[in-house]
């Protein structure tokens, strides 16, 4: 079992202090096998990355390594030329990650998750107002049911409780493991446009989906499996 | 605490105050829950007074350290849920990457924890002290006794759950883990109010559970965060 | 730099492999040879105790499994933290490698200690004594630290956790060595004492205290075997352990 | 708040013994909410249904209801012409549902997994072997994991678990809430055939899905909410 | 145990053979984790003679009562993991749409849980009596009485786990519904070993506590069933 992986944007060794996510030689080990081996990427300001690859290839253990969650790897991820190993916050307060779990709690509605969510995460001296936080919900298409408890909401919808995030975030990159589960054709799109915004705002934004995706400046990574077997056979 | 309240200068206590206001309101969300700790250890109480049968001097002879056994196992109890739900639904996933200090927001979880659970049973003391027969006078003594040890529990039980949050092997690893721990907490726990109800003097238990409870909040919060971490790598 | 370098080997699993292949032998036997000169003087050669009779004798292996149970915690916590700090295989093979044998010599201890309070206090078990409460939470600790690796399936988040836990667990040893001047206790007070006149006759300090470094010997060979499963399994993929086999 | 609803396949009150399953004049409330109002339908052999509508239009609730798990409903669902309220079991026999949630158990293996469900789920005389569960891995492309605690696979891989199940089912009806949540692009493929072959071979089929989905022989049925907003507006 | 056994003739026992075998794997397969209400029973009883203080009579005096109600809280304490578990991941959805009789399912998994929980309690009772300085006579009382409360026990508290199992505010509550059922139990279960220390006749406590586990066994499943259906229209 062994991986193939190919280099885009290359030259990672160039310039160490260069600005932006550069992954260096990562090698990643689970349960005896490799799953990620040697793979090194930039991703400079406005540049957004889909990792691709079948059920199983190992998305979410490289984008959990980048996020600085999982501490099992070999090589080095660098957030502007430095190791997030030595320098964790850093890169802490320049990212955003939303990975397959939605960070949402059911007791709770919607703007009071999203209310200590901003709290850990945007810590600006200015407190971020209720109307803002609203309007972030409107955006997901959540605010008629600003004050639900979650765990009355739909799948899609307390998938879009994490998603509105996104429209006050505030961080350079975005760390995206599957964003579209579970929601709606319409709502792909304006996420997609979310996302499009970002990065033409100098964003970045490092993305997995299985299904079909279309944003601007973004440039396909593929993780495959050699002995092809993760698909359905 | 009914609102969110932030300083304009420190962001750093926005976050604390966030995270307790947080669990404070998911605890509170169902009405009773609070109580749940609170009741349960007056109802092993009493039904250690039914299996120990009809001999009530046997009670209150002991009563300091069955109350101290009791509210223990009572906080040990809901110890269990303390980091698992924020395992469970990604929101621990957030925590660890939020820029703000870990140290704090373990702290403003555990003192959440501490609210909802140690504190009622603080309260409840008078209560106690009536069922087990303790004289009225050593309610105080009881009470600032089981401050400091709810406090001391809350602390060393969250490692326990933080050590196995991502292992669904049930909270019955928490007690072996933490058990051993509490020996101390126990000990000069019971002792204290001993020590009250006989009229002995209070100052050297009563400094060495200071010393204990200090010496959790400052320490465990770093075995926890460890343990916090590494649920992320399994 | 130069001094640092042992500690440096001492990282490295090939070399301990090879240090332990050397010393093992002599170890396994002068701690043999010295618990048993010393069991056998003292069964054989030691008067009887006027008060005891003969049932003292057994603290000519209660007397040092104790003593080593201790110690060998000691061990299994500075283990633990320099796996924390330099993050050292080695350290993590020595805690669990250590771990079953403290549990081991603390079983022993706490049945020997049962044993000799039959005849000497009537009972097999007095629960409200300190010394032999905490030696039960000392066994705890130990169980509970080996129920952690376990249930971790990845072997390095289970020796992390074991690390902190060992560390954790330190709070305690103050509790078990105070505890028999907290507590009205029966049990003996510390009576080696290397400051003062020792309260022990001298016919029957002899013999202990050389049973004692013969424990020390025979827990740190025990550890050398455990170690050696460990550095077997763990580095079963590498070069030189495949050599190693090969020869 | 209200639900427009149209009928196909529509006159469920012509001949009330029919084969097939029956909604007749469905309504549901849920947080004070009207989320379905009056709405039957009919499936025949060889039919297949998919409910569509945004997030939180209420597809999960009808489902939920179909299978029996929800008792929160006015109007009457009809198996074979029968009320499943009043015979519960004639459906439970021939019924399978996979919801948003997939049913596995994160300690036990996916052949373990598989086989209990077995058990309960498929009560033939004639124990299924290990072969032949195999087999149904080796479809979802698992059989290399068939021995690995499910709570290392990925995301997709444990949901296909679950979906290992469609290729051991003997039952008539499938429910499926979201089955290709998670799923890689190749696996949608071998799904659709799977649930095409299931169709042809005389069964039925109510499926959900906000991926494209095009399977011969299925009908569309959009439970669309009146004041549009559950989009990401 | 070790491989599924299915009957030609009986796809019913073979539903209840596969789920128990599902449970008991899911417990077993953390090696340890069947010995934690055991461990924790003994810790309990450490700790509590820690608390009490010096006084061994104490304790032997109240041997049985003590037992009784800690084997309880052991049990009661893995109670929440009962139903939960299933809820969180679906299969509950799946046991409640099969076609197989669910009085038979929820018998597996409470059977399946009294292996793993109240079986080892009843193994370790000469550990008790060595502890508690209870008559070696008196053993076999104790086995056998904890053999028919802990069954009790495993069946009441069931019923709290079902009932309970949609709401998120944790395993107290479950100790709050079901305490109060548990009380004939007890009183009965400490009588009878209370009788087999003192030479009284046993056969009144043990027909007392032998209805009670039939009468528990029969008719809780009923309750239990309702509750799970329940917890599905939340
Ligand atoms: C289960 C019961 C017992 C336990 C758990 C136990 C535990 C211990 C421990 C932990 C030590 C080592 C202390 C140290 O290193 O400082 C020790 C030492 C000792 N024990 Fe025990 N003990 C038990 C029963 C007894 C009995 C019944 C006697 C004899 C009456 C006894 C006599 C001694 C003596 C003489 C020492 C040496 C003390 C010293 O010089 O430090 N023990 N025991
Ligand atoms: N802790 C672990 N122990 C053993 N194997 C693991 C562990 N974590 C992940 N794996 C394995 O690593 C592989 C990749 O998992 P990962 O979740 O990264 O896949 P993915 O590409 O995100 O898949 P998906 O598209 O299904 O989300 C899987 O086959 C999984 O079995
Ligand atoms: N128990 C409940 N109490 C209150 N409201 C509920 C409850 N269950 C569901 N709802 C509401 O019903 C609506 C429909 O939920 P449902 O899960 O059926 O949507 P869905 O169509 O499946 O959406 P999705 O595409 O996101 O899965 C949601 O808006 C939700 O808030
Ligand atoms: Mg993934
Ligand atoms: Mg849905």
């Amino acid at each position: 079992m062994s991986i193939e992986s190919s280099n885009i944007n290359v030259q990672p060794h160039d310039d160490p202090t260069r600005s932006g996510l550069t992954l260096d030689s990562i090698c990643c080990e689970r349960g005896d096998r490799l799953l990620i081996q040697d793979l090194s990427l930039h991703i400079a300001d406005g540049q957004g990355v889909r990792i691709e690859g079948p059920n199983g290839s190992g998305k979410t253990t490289l984008l959990r390594v980048i996020a600085g969650l999982s501490q099992q790897y070999d090589g080095q991820v660098r957030w502007n030329g430095e190791d997030i190993r030595q320098n964790a916050s850093s890169l802490a307060t320049e990212c955003l990650y939303i990975g397959h779990l939605a960070g949402v709690k059911a007791l709770l509605t919607p703007l009071e998750n999203l209310s200590w969510w901003l709290s850990l995460h945007i810590p600006s001296a200015k407190p971020i107002s209720q109307e803002v936080q609203l309007q972030a919900l409107q955006s997901v298409g959540l605010d008629r049911f600003a004050d639900t408890p979650c765990h009355q909401l739909s799948a899609g919808q307390q998938r879009r409780i994490a998603l509105a995030r996104l429209y006050l975030s505030e961080h350079r990159l975005w760390v995206l493991d599957e964003p579209f589960t579970a929601i709606d054709a319409a709502g792909v799109v304006l996420l997609e446009q979310r996302i499009a915004e970002h990065l033409a705002q100098g964003g970045m934004a490092i993305v997995t989906t299985h299904q079909a995706m279309n944003i601007a400046g973004f440039t396909s990574h593929s993780l495959s499996v050699m002995s092809a077997n993760g698909a359905i056979s | 605490m009914s609102t969110i309240h932030r300083d304009e200068h420190a962001p750093i206590f926005a976050a604390f105050n966030a995270l307790l206001l947080r669990d404070l309101r998911v605890y509170f969300r169902y009405r009773g829950t609070w109580l749940n700790p609170l009741v349960f250890v007056l109802m092993v109480i009493t039904l250690f007074t039914l299996g120990i049968g009809p001999d009530p001097s046997a009670l209150s002879n002991h009563a300091a350290g069955i109350i101290w056994v009791v509210a223990l196992l009572g906080i040990m109890l809901s110890l269990d849920a303390l980091f698992r739900a924020d395992y469970d639904d990604g929101s621990l996933e957030q925590l660890l990457l939020s820029p703000q200090p870990l140290y704090l927001s373990v702290l403003a979880k555990i003192l959440a924890h501490w609210f909802i659970t140690g504190l009622p049973i603080v309260l409840a003391s008078p209560l106690y002290s009536l069922m087990l027969g303790i004289p009225f006078s050593a309610v105080p003594a009881l009470a600032v006794g089981l401050l400091f040890g709810s406090g001391i529990l809350s602390f060393i039980g969250a490692i326990g759950a933080a050590l196995t949050v991502s292992l669904r092997s049930g909270g019955l690893l928490i007690a072996l883990l933490t058990l051993p721990l509490y020996v101390p907490a126990i000990i000069f726990g019971s002792q204290f109010v001993e020590s009250a109800i006989e009229g002995w003097p209070l100052m050297p238990t009563f400094s060495m559970l200071l010393g204990l409870l200090i010496g959790a909040m400052v320490l465990s919060p770093l075995a926890i965060i460890g343990g916090l971490r590494l649920s992320q790598d399994v | 730099m130069a001094s640092w370098q042992w500690f440096h080997r001492l990282g490295s699993p090939k070399w301990l492999s090879g240090t332990i292949d050397r010393w093992l032998p002599w170890v396994l036997s002068a701690g043999t040879l010295l618990l048993i000169i010393s069991v056998v003087w003292g069964l054989a050669f030691t008067p009887p105790d006027y008060k005891q009779g003969n049932s003292f004798r057994i603290i000519y292996i209660h007397v040092p499994t104790a003593v080593v149970a201790l110690a060998a915690y000691y061990v299994m916590a500075i283990a633990g933290a320099v796996s924390i700090i330099w993050r050292m295989k080695v350290a993590d093979m020595a805690l669990r490698a250590i771990a079953p044998v403290g549990a081991a010599l603390t079983f022993l201890a706490l049945i020997t200690g049962a044993i000799w309070g039959k005849p000497t206090w009537g009972a097999y078990w007095i629960w409200q004594d300190a010394r032999l409460t905490s030696m039960l939470i000392l066994f705890f600790l130990y169980l509970g630290i080996m129920a952690l690796h376990d249930a971790y399936q990845d072997s390095a988040s289970g020796n992390r956790a074991a690390a902190i836990m060992s560390l954790v667990g330190t709070v305690n040893i103050p509790i078990i060595y105070k505890s028999v001047d907290w507590w009205s206790s029966l049990h003996q007070p510390a009576s080696l004492k290397f400051t003062e006149e020792s309260t022990i006759a001298t016919e029957m300090l002899q013999p202990l205290l050389l049973a004692i470094p013969g424990a020390y010997l025979f827990f740190i060979a025990a550890v050398m075997l455990q170690l050696r499963v460990q550095i077997a399994r763990s580095e079963k993929n590498t070069q030189w352990m495949a050599e190693r086999s090969g020869l």
